[in-house]
This record gives structure tokens, C-alpha cells and sequence, in this order.
């Protein structure tokens, strides 16, 4: 390489490169350099080290990860596209299938929460309709530090409207997901966000460069300086110290993402395969989907940068290969498809250009000015060294274990209205109101019951979906905590009548050269999948996070599960809500003295301690299918999960909103009210269906008393009664989180 | 004293100003075709009381860099000056 | 009757309005921004969404479209010019009504059913309402109707508030959800009709708005 | 000839900014006291090419008029330099 074009003249060399070790900033270690260097047989310039650290990063290649995520059970005879791709895709019969997909955005929007938590929609969004599908609603899980502090407020503030300034204005409605608040979040804020998708089978695509001689076609935004190093950046942990990550910011713009989603789904109807692959431009932007595509087929690929839309001057090799501009789009399409297929994003006025081909050489061949700038081996770019992650179990887990909490309380009622105040029980509509929830007109359970329902037009089917994990679960027992999370999505579910089909997972984990924390990783995993091979969901896509930590201080372990489920008949869809006046009230299940990691015990004493009991698998099981019977047969008019707070809470929210209250009595201290036990669910059935439900549900449910005329809601132990106006319960409920915020 | 400070927030040169963009292609179309580039920032006109223009000039660049910056896309300029009150 | 749907670059209600048409037996069409005649349509239809992705302000970019001539043309023919939301913000901007959509008192989207109050039950959008209460979604971020005082008087002598909210949900002057123009055959309001057509998406409060324009 | 235009567009004074609102209580509750109001308007740059100083203020004005400010509740200022093409 003897002539340095114009841009490139202010790079150091590749002797500068290592004598500089300027690689160890993007996270390539000096082994994986040393080794890089071998295998090239010369020294790597700049941009080929670029090239490297972002493919090898965590967030590209999953290095660490992947020994964990190679044993999720991904096969069942619904799946059509497991992991690996933009999305996971199921079979949800008629040739249609359903699309998600979840991701993490933690880093971004803790530097900058407004356009970090915005362009986290946007990228998933983009994984859904890259595969040909059409994104029919989004979904957010997100974790807080306590709202009292103000850094929680301005956090909470610019995520919420980032995530609904961009859903809104793309016109998918965003129907459902989770929040909690806990200390362990105060520097590291989780955001994630799932996005589901609606398929006809004829339009799947997915991201593979096929074919030598195809064209590789640019579309989208252009190119910018934006968020260069951005996946090395999600791939190293916070030092609060210093603010140098500071220039990884991105900026979305919902409008061109509009106009990208529209003509891409349009290209993809129109033009079938000669558009032979289709990914969008994520983390590492233009190398990471490049390499990726030309890997997964087995070919080369050669670019000329020279042609790469670019919205600022002077942008070097390197920054056009790094950068993460968002709204960006790659395709492999057929050489004399080309010219049409880019007609169409131009009438849309967005940018489209064939910027190389598809080769038989095998290589990553990138020219710039006329001067080669880049050439490697695509797979071993593509394929960074195996890493064994040591794992060892954490102290707290081994340790003498705390006593059992054992809550004394005097004033049951007093506690039931403090815990519904609680930021994590209490009412998420001051977050979600902020979210259009309605548009495309196919939502028909909105957020604020348990899973949200968004049915097909011309079917007589309903997809349901929420997200669910309780950090507090996994961080006690991270087997136990992945299982719950699986099984807690899953009961949202079904307590809408419809059958759990497949998880998508958001992994956030702190730094996972710890080997506590990838005991936490590799264990929680394993409980996710027992889980999911009960339910029959396969995990068929997800997304990882490491290095959540600050100073050392790790998240508590938060895997987030994603789930969808079918419904196939659309009038069975059921509600949390109570029905009539002298509907009987159901527990299925039994309550058990749960108050480790609950947020009673969090209530009480300030933190979390103690042992999880572990669940029975074919219990959940069993009362996952009850349900779904009993709705089905239509016994059952309304179903809530029991989760935080227990039943007290889950009883109180199947009021709300009604003009009825409840009469209910137990055999147990009223504190159990407040238990977490595992696998339950409270259920109404009309009087008239008594003998037929009490026939099904056998032994599995317990009468517990009556919905009521009046508004009362009146819980009864054995030692004593919670007594508490449904107004005044929903008040509290209902204002917690805007009180809060605006204190 | 009272004072009127102005501030003028941009984004920071490689920051993508989308909504800039817009307003750039539309008034090409409405045929200002001299037009070379469009950026929306964000302007601010604050009253304050102070006991002197130091003390007040302190205060708006403090608010400025506290709160109405987001120093990771944005830079500003200000001005200010006595006002009558009225 | 024959109803185009306009379709602004980042519209995003045009096709849940085609469908609330169509499922009302209107033979409905797309028609594109750049379109520039609405010849053989008998209503026109500004659907809601963030035109030009709602830069500057909402509808200002959107009121250059080329189709906005044609717009202009129809309504002055007296055929039905109808704008929801974004469409409203449109139609404000581009002078065919008064006033302007602006920021809502309480900055932030908001998404939720309100109860309404049909003020004016003769219009040519409301005529087929039996009741003066309903429930509509509304979805906006910049809602707040706003017009100088001489303009609400007027829109008030004339009966051109066809619709309130009965809770100012967005600090809207005198609580205005819709109005219509002086002759009666431009309509604009934030909430939206077209998300209430069907029982199973929660609202049929709708269904009476799109009887009324077929009556 | 290259010119840089700066135009700030604010509402009129009988109009309710709800976001200087908003930023006015944050700023008191970052106990800027002293702060007695606070309008949030725009702030636009805006480059183009003219053949002098009259024509390139004029296309800005018709500009703003036409385009950046809704005459309902907007007004504007402007200043107009020429500028070095680089
Ligand atoms: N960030 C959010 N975005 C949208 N909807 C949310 C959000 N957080 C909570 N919700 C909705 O609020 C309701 C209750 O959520 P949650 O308390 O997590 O329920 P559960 O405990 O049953 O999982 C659900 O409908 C959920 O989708
Ligand atoms: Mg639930």
C-alpha cells in the first residue's frame, strides 16, 4: 500500500498501531492482536484493526456468551428460523408466522437516554422488517435505580419519550412490557426492546450474501461520525472516572426509518428472491453486516467505499466501516435487479447505491480512492478465538444461609396500601399513556393487564406478548430466578387464554470475566431452558448485555424473557378484570410462605436476602393448562397471575377499573396474602359454572370467596383481615409513579 | 437587577440534525435553491434577577450547561443584558 | 361514495382509515402526496401519522405537498375534506381551518379513550349520533387547539365546534376537539373515529361519525 | 457570495409555552431562583448562496414567513453575515 489517500494521511500505520497498542481502547486484547497478526502474516493497518476489535467484540460476536447461549433449546415443529438471524420466526399456521426479537440498548441510553433508548426501537424494529415481516407492535423492558433520585427521574424521563417519540411516529403500537426499581440499577439502567413481527411465509429473507456476482446495495440514511466504536463501547463496563465514551452517540430519525420500513417490505413483496439477503446495519454498521452476510454464505465480499452515502467530508475507511448512523439497511440483490430495486428507495428520497459484490474469493476486500485498504479472511474475521469463561459460585450463595424472613405484621392493611404504592407494583400507565397503544387498529388488550393481545386481521387469531424477569429472583438463585422468569412470562400468557409459543431473551449480566457473575449468566440460562423445554418455547432469538456495572458494582443478574403466545380463537381473549357481582374467586395453586426476595421483605427490611424454594415444573405446568382450559371451555371470565405483591395485589388489580370489590377468606396468616409463590393464579367463574370448573380444576383450585356488588375489598387470614376501599387501593396504585416523579 | 439572557443551543458538528435535513430538502422544493444547509436548534430567552450582570452571566451559563445543553450532542452561545422592569 | 386517503411520507393512520372506510362499504382509495388531482373522489381523507416526520411543526412541511392544490380545489367545491390528527394539524396549517394544533399543556404524548361531547349533532360528521357523550382514542403529542379570541367567538357563534372534550386532556382553548369550517364541509379533530369502529378493539363510538359522512 | 443566516423564531407573548414551563420549574428546583420566566422558541442556521448582501436577506425573510414560523403565534429576529466559503 504505497499511496495513502488524502483522508487516511493522519492514521497511524500499522508499525504505529502496535507500538501505540491503541487496539487495547477498543477492546482487542493483545493476545487476539498478536494472534491476528500471525494469521495475516504482516501487521494490520488501522482499519483492518478496527475491523477486527468491532467484530470481535462481545456485541458482535458473543464471544463470551456463546458457550451459555449454544445450549438454548431453539427446535420445536413451529420454529422456521432459530437464532443466528436479524429474528426468530415461528409457524403460527395459515403460511403466516410471527417475527421477534429483543435487544438491549443500557449503554447508550445511560450516556444519552432520550436518543439511546430511541435508536434501540429503531434497530429492532429494523431486525423485524429486515427478515420481510411487517412490525406489529413493540414491547419495553426497562430497570430503574430508586425514583426518589433525581438522576432516576431525568433517566426515566428521556427513556420514556425516547422509546415513544420513535414507536409513535413509525405507527407501531407499543402494547405492552415491565418496570422495576431497584438501588442495583442506579448506574446502569436496563432498556430493552422487543418488537414482534407478522410474516407471510413467502416473504421470508434473511441475511446471507449468496450468489458470487450479486450486488451488494446500500440503503437508508447516510453515512456519519455517529457512534464510531459504539459495539466496543456495550462491550466494556462504566468507569465513572472519565467520560471519554461520551462520543458514541447516535440520533434517530423515525421519519427516514418510516420510509425504510415501508419501501422494504414493499422491495420484498415486488422483487421476491432477486433480493437473495437483507440486513440491517446495527452494531459495527457496515462491517458487522457485510462480514456477517458474506460468512453465513460461505463467500467474499469486496466493497468500494468510495460509493458509501456519506453525510459529512473526509470520512475515512475506518469511520465508514465503524460507524452506527442508524437507519441503515444492507442488501445482496440480484446484478440485473439492482438499478429497480434502488429506483424504488430513491422515489422514496432515501439513499440507494450498489457499493460492491458478492465474491468467490472468500476475502473482505474493502478499496478506498483506488487503494486497496482492506483484505482478510472472511470467516476468521467473522470467528474470534473461543473463550473459556471461568465460572465459580457466588460468595452470597454459598455463605451460611440468612434465616428465613419471617414478616410480623400488626396493621395488614396499612402494609397492603404501602405495597401497592411501591414504584414496582404500582400502576406503569404515567410511563406507557405516553405510548400509542392503538394505532393499526389491532390491539385488543392494551397495556395494563397481563399480556397484551394484537390480533390478525382477516383470522380469527391474536398474538399475545409481554416481557417478564425479576432480577431480586435470579440474584438469589439464578437457576431458580431463570425458571420464574420463564414461567411468570408464561402465566401472563395464558392468563389471556393463549398458548406460550417461543421466548425471545434480553441477557443483561455484569462483566463476565468475573466468574461469579458467569455462574450467574451460565446457571440462570440453564433455568430458562428447563423452563422453556416444559412449556414448549422454544428460544428462538435474543440478544446479550454484559459489563453492566460501575465501579465494580454489578445489576443484579436480569434476564429478560420476551414471549409470545397464539390464541386462536379471538372471542376466548380474556381480561383481568372482574366480570359480575357473585362470580366466585379461584386460587389455583397454593400459597406458600415466599417472602425471600419479595418486595414485602424489600418493604420491611430495605433489601433482599435469603433462599428461593425451588418450583415444580409440572405443577406450573399443570396450572398453566387449567387455565387455558378452563377459558377455552368457557368457565373461566377473567384470569390474573399471581406475581409481586402476591395475592393480595393480583386480587386488588382484578377490581380496579370495576365497579366491584371482594369477599375472600383463607386458611392462612393474611400476611401470605403478600407471598410470592410460584405458579398461581386467581380466576373468577359465574355460579352457574361451579359444579362444571370445580370438575376440571379438581384439587388444583381453591374456592376463595366472591367478587362483591359493593367496592370493598376484604381479605381474610386467619389472624387477621385486610380492609380497604377499592378507590382509595387504586388511588394509591394508580398515582405512586407520577407522585414520585413529580416530587 | 433584572436580565435577559439568550440562549442558542446547536448541535455539535457531526451530530445528524435530521430535522434540519427536512426543513432543507422542503425549502429547495418551495424553490429557495440557494440554499446550502439547514440546522434547528433551540432558542432561549430567560428572565432572571441578579444583583450584577457577573452574578446574572454566572447563572445563565450554569442553567445553560446544567439543563438546557446535553453536552453530548449540543454546544451554545448566549447573550445578556440589563432589562427595565416593568 | 368514492374516498381517497392521503398519504403523507410518514403517515401513519392511512391504512386504519381505509379500513374503517372500507369496512363501511365506502370504495376507499390511497392516494399519494405527490398526486396532484382528486378529481372523482366525493371525500377526502388527511389521516393522522407525523408527516415529514412532524419537523418544524406539525403539518407545516405536509401543507407544500403537491397534492395540498387539489385539497384546496375540493374543499372550495364543497366536497368533504376530513382531518384526523396529524390531518387536522394539516388543515389548520394549510389555512383551510383556523387556528393551530400546538405542544399539550402537559409536555408528552398521550394516548387514552376520553369521553366527548358532540356539541354540534346536525354537521355532516355527526348527524347519525343519537347521544351527546361518547369515548374516542386520542393519540397525540400536540394537540392543544389554539386560536385568537375573535376566531374561538366566531367558530362559536357559527356552531363550528363540533366536538369537546369534557376533560381538557390537552389544555385545547374551551376544550375544542374538532371544528369544521364555515360552510360546514371541512372537518378537523384530534381524536381519532377510525380507531373505533370495531367491538373487539374496545370502541364502536366511532361507527356513528362514518354513518353520518354516508348519510 | 456564501451567507449564514441566523433566524430565532419564539411565540408571541400571549401564546403558553408549555416547555419553558417545564423548564422554568426544573430550573428552580436546581434552586436557580432568580429565574423569573423562561420561552423555549428555535434557533435555525441556515447557509446560502446569493449574489449579495439584499437578495440573500431577502430570501431569508420570505423564508422565515413562508416556511419557519407559523404567523399565528410566531414571530422572529434574524441577522444575516456573509461568510467565507471554505
Ligand atoms: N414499560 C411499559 N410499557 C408498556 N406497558 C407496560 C410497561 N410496563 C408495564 N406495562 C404494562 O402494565 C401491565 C402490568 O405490568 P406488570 O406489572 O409487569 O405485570 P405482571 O406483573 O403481570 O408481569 C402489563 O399490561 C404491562 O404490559
Ligand atoms: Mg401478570
Amino acid at each position: 500500500m504505497t499511496i495513502i489517500p488524502e483522508a487516511m494521511r493522519n492514521e497511524p500505520t500499522p508499525e504505529e498501531v502496535r507500538a501505540s497498542q491503541v487496539y487495547l481502547q477498543w477492546s482487542l486484547s493483545q493476545d487476539e492482536y498478536e494472534m491476528i497478526c500471525q494469521h495475516l502474516n504482516r501487521l494490520p493497518n488501522y482499519t483492518e484493526t478496527g475491523l477486527f476489535a468491532a467484530m470481535w467484540s462481545e456485541h458482535c460476536s458473543y464471544k463470551k456468551s456463546k458457550p451459555v447461549l449454544r445450549k438454548f433449546w431453539s427446535q420445536n415443529e413451529r420454529v422456521v428460523q432459530g437464532p443466528g438471524e436479524g429474528a426468530g420466526v415461528l409457524d403460527i399456521g395459515d403460511n403466516q408466522a410471527v417475527v421477534f426479537k429483543a435487544e438491549s440498548h443500557n449503554h447508550p441510553s445511560a450516556v444519552e437516554p432520550y436518543q439511546g433508548a430511541a435508536t434501540g426501537v429503531g434497530g429492532i424494529i429494523r431486525d423485524i422488517f429486515s427478515m420481510g415481516a411487517q412490525p406489529i407492535a413493540i414491547l419495553d423492558s426497562l430497570r430503574f435505580g430508586e425514583l426518589h433520585h433525581n438522576t432516576t427521574k431525568h433517566l426515566l424521563n428521556g427513556i420514556v419519550s425516547g422509546i415513544a417519540d420513535y414507536g409513535n411516529s413509525l405507527g407501531i403500537p407499543t402494547v405492552g412490557g415491565d418496570v422495576m426499581f431497584d438501588a442495583t440499577y442506579q448506574q446502569n439502567p436496563i432498556v430493552n426492546a422487543m418488537a414482534v413481527g407478522l410474516l407471510n411465509q413467502a416473504d421470508l429473507h434473511v441475511g446471507k450474501a449468496e450468489g458470487i456476482g450479486n450486488r451488494i446495495l446500500y440503503v437508508g440514511a447516510k453515512t456519519g461520525r455517529d457512534g464510531i466504536h459504539g459495539a466496543t463501547f456495550a462491550s466494556s463496563d462504566f468507569d465513572s472516572s472519565t467520560d471519554q465514551n461520551r462520543s458514541a452517540v447516535q440520533v434517530g430519525d423515525p421519519f427516514l426509518e418510516k420510509l425504510l420500513m415501508d419501501t422494504t417490505i414493499k422491495a420484498i413483496h415486488i422483487f421476491g428472491a432477486a433480493i437473495v439477503g437483507v440486513q440491517d446495519m446495527g452494531a459495527a454498521g457496515l462491517v458487522s453486516s457485510s462480514a456477517e452476510m458474506a460468512g453465513k454464505a460461505g463467500n467474499g465480499i469486496h466493497l468500494n467505499l468510495n460509493q458509501v452515502p456519506q453525510r459529512e467530508t473526509n470520512l475515512t475507511p475506518y469511520e465508514l466501516m465503524l460507524s452506527e448512523s442508524q437507519e441503515r439497511m444492507l442488501m445482496v440483490v440480484q446484478a440485473d435487479h439492482v438499478a429497480e430495486v434502488a429506483q424504488l428507495f430513491t422515489d422514496a428520497d432515501l439513499a440507494a447505491v450498489d457499493i460492491g459484490e458478492v465474491t468467490a474469493d472468500g476475502r473482505y476486500r474493502l478499496d478506498f480512492d483506488g487503494v486497496e485498504v482492506a483484505n482478510i479472511d472472511v470467516q476468521y474475521l467473522i470467528t474470534p478465538p473461543k473463550q473459556n469463561q471461568k465460572q465459580q459460585v457466588p460468595a452470597r450463595l454459598t455463605a451460611e444461609a440468612d434465616p428465613e424472613f419471617v414478616p410480623e405484621l400488626t396493621d395488614v392493611t396499612a402494609t397492603f396500601k404501602d405495597l401497592l404504592a411501591q414504584s414496582t407494583i404500582a400502576s406503569k400507565a404515567e410511563i406507557f399513556k405516553h405510548y400509542d397503544c392503538s394505532v393499526r387498529t389491532d390491539t385488543v388488550i392494551k397495556p395494563g393487564g397481563d399480556a397484551a393481545l394484537v390480533r390478525i386481521k382477516n383470522t380469527r387469531k391474536v398474538l399475545a406478548m409481554t416481557t417478564d424477569v425479576n432480577g431480586r429472583y435470579v440474584y438469589l438463585n439464578p437457576q431458580v430466578g431463570g425458571q420464574l422468569a420463564v414461567a411468570e412470562a408464561a402465566r401472563n400468557i395464558v392468563a389471556t387464554g393463549a398458548t406460550p409459543i417461543g421466548i425471545t431473551d434480553c441477557l443483561n449480566f455484569g462483566d463476565p470475566d468475573d466468574p461469579e457473575i458467569y455462574y450467574e449468566l451460565a446457571q440462570s440460562c440453564a433455568g430458562i431452558n428447563e423452563m422453556a423445554q416444559k412449556l414448549n418455547t422454544p428460544i428462538i432469538s435474543g440478544n446479550v448485555s454484559l459489563y453492566n456495572e460501575t465501579d465494580g458494582q454489578a445489576i443484579y443478574p436480569t434476564p429478560i424473557i420476551g414471549m409470545v403466545g397464539l390464541l386462536e380463537n379471538i372471542d376466548h381473549a380474556t381480561t383481568i378484570n372482574f366480570k359480575n357481582a357473585d362470580d366466585l374467586i379461584y386460587l389455583i395453586g397454593t400459597v406458600r410462605p415466599d417472602f425471600n426476595g419479595s418486595e414485602l421483605q424489600k418493604l420491611v427490611t430495605g433489601k433482599i436476602s435469603g433462599q428461593l424454594k425451588s418450583l415444580d415444573l409440572n405443577i406450573e405446568k399443570q396450572h398453566q393448562q387449567l387455565v387455558l382450559k378452563g377459558i377455552e371451555d368457557q368457565l373461566i371470565n377473567s384470569a390474573h397471575d399471581v406475581a409481586e405483591g402476591g395475592v393480595a395485589v393480583t386480587l386488588a388489580e382484578m377490581a380496579f377499573k370495576t365497579p366491584f370489590g371482594c369477599q375472600v377468606q383463607a386458611d392462612f396468616a393474611a400476611s401470605w396474602y403478600f407471598a410470592e409463590s410460584p405458579s398461581l393464579f386467581v380466576v373468577t367463574v359465574r355460579p352457574e359454572h361451579q359444579a362444571d370448573f370445580e370438575l376440571l380444576a379438581r384439587t388444583q383450585a381453591h374456592l376463595l370467596g366472591k367478587v362483591t356488588a359493593d367496592t370493598k375489598l376484604e381479605l381474610t387470614g386467619s389472624d387477621q383481615t385486610i380492609k380497604v376501599n377499592q378507590a382509595v387501593a387504586q388511588k394509591l396504585y394508580e398515582e405512586s409513579i407520577k407522585c414520585q416523579l413529580n416530587q | 437587577m433584572m436580565y435577559l439572557g439568550k440562549v442558542y443551543v446547536s448541535y455539535k458538528p457531526s451530530v445528524f440534525d435530521p430535522q434540519g435535513d427536512v426543513i432543507k430538502t422542503s425549502l429547495h422544493q418551495l424553490n429557495f435553491q440557494g440554499v446550502e444547509s439547514v440546522t434547528q436548534g433551540k432558542y432561549f430567552e430567560i428572565k432572571l434577577v441578579a444583583t450584577n450582570l457577573t452574578e446574572a452571566t454566572a447563572n445563565l451559563v450554569k442553567m445553560a450547561e446544567e439543563l438546557l445543553i446535553n453536552p453530548n450532542t449540543e454546544t451554545y452561545q448566549y447573550a445578556i443584558d440589563e432589562i427595565e422592569v416593568l | 361514495m368514492k374516498a381517497a386517503v392521503i398519504q403523507f411520507p410518514g403517515s401513519n393512520c392511512d391504512l386504519d382509515m381505509l379500513n374503517a372506510l372500507q369496512l363501511f362499504g365506502v370504495e376507499a382509495q390511497i392516494v399519494s402526496h405527490k398526486a396532484t388531482s382528486l378529481a372523482g373522489y366525493d371525500a377526502i381523507f388527511l389521516p393522522g401519522g407525523f408527516s415529514f416526520g412532524d419537523y418544524l411543526r406539525c403539518g407545516a412541511i405536509a401543507r407544500f405537498s403537491p397534492i395540498m392544490t387539489a385539497v384546496t380545489t375540493a374543499a372550495a367545491a364543497g366536497k368533504l375534506i376530513v382531518g384526523v390528527c396529524n390531518g387536522f394539524q394539516i388543515l389548520t396549517e394549510a389555512g383551510l381551518l383556523p387556528g393551530q394544533l400546538m405542544m399539550n399543556e402537559t409536555p408528552g404524548f398521550i394516548c387514552a379513550e376520553v369521553p366527548i361531547t358532540v356539541i354540534n349533532q346536525q354537521s355532516q360528521f355527526t348527524n347519525q349520533y343519537q347521544q351527546a357523550t361518547i369515548t374516542l382514542p386520542v393519540a397525540h403529542g400536540e394537540g392543544r387547539y389554539y386560536a385568537d379570541e375573535a376566531t374561538i367567538a366566531q367558530l362559536e357563534a357559527n356552531h363550528q365546534v363540533i366536538f369537546r372534550y369534557q376533560t381538557n386532556v390537552n389544555g385545547s382553548a374551551e376544550q375544542i376537539a374538532g371544528i369544521v369550517n364555515e360552510k360546514g364541509n371541512v372537518l378537523g379533530m384530534m381524536p381519532h373515529p377510525e380507531r373505533a369502529v370495531e367491538a373487539i378493539i374496545g370502541n364502536i363510538d366511532g361507527q356513528d361519525f362514518f354513518r353520518s359522512i354516508l348519510n
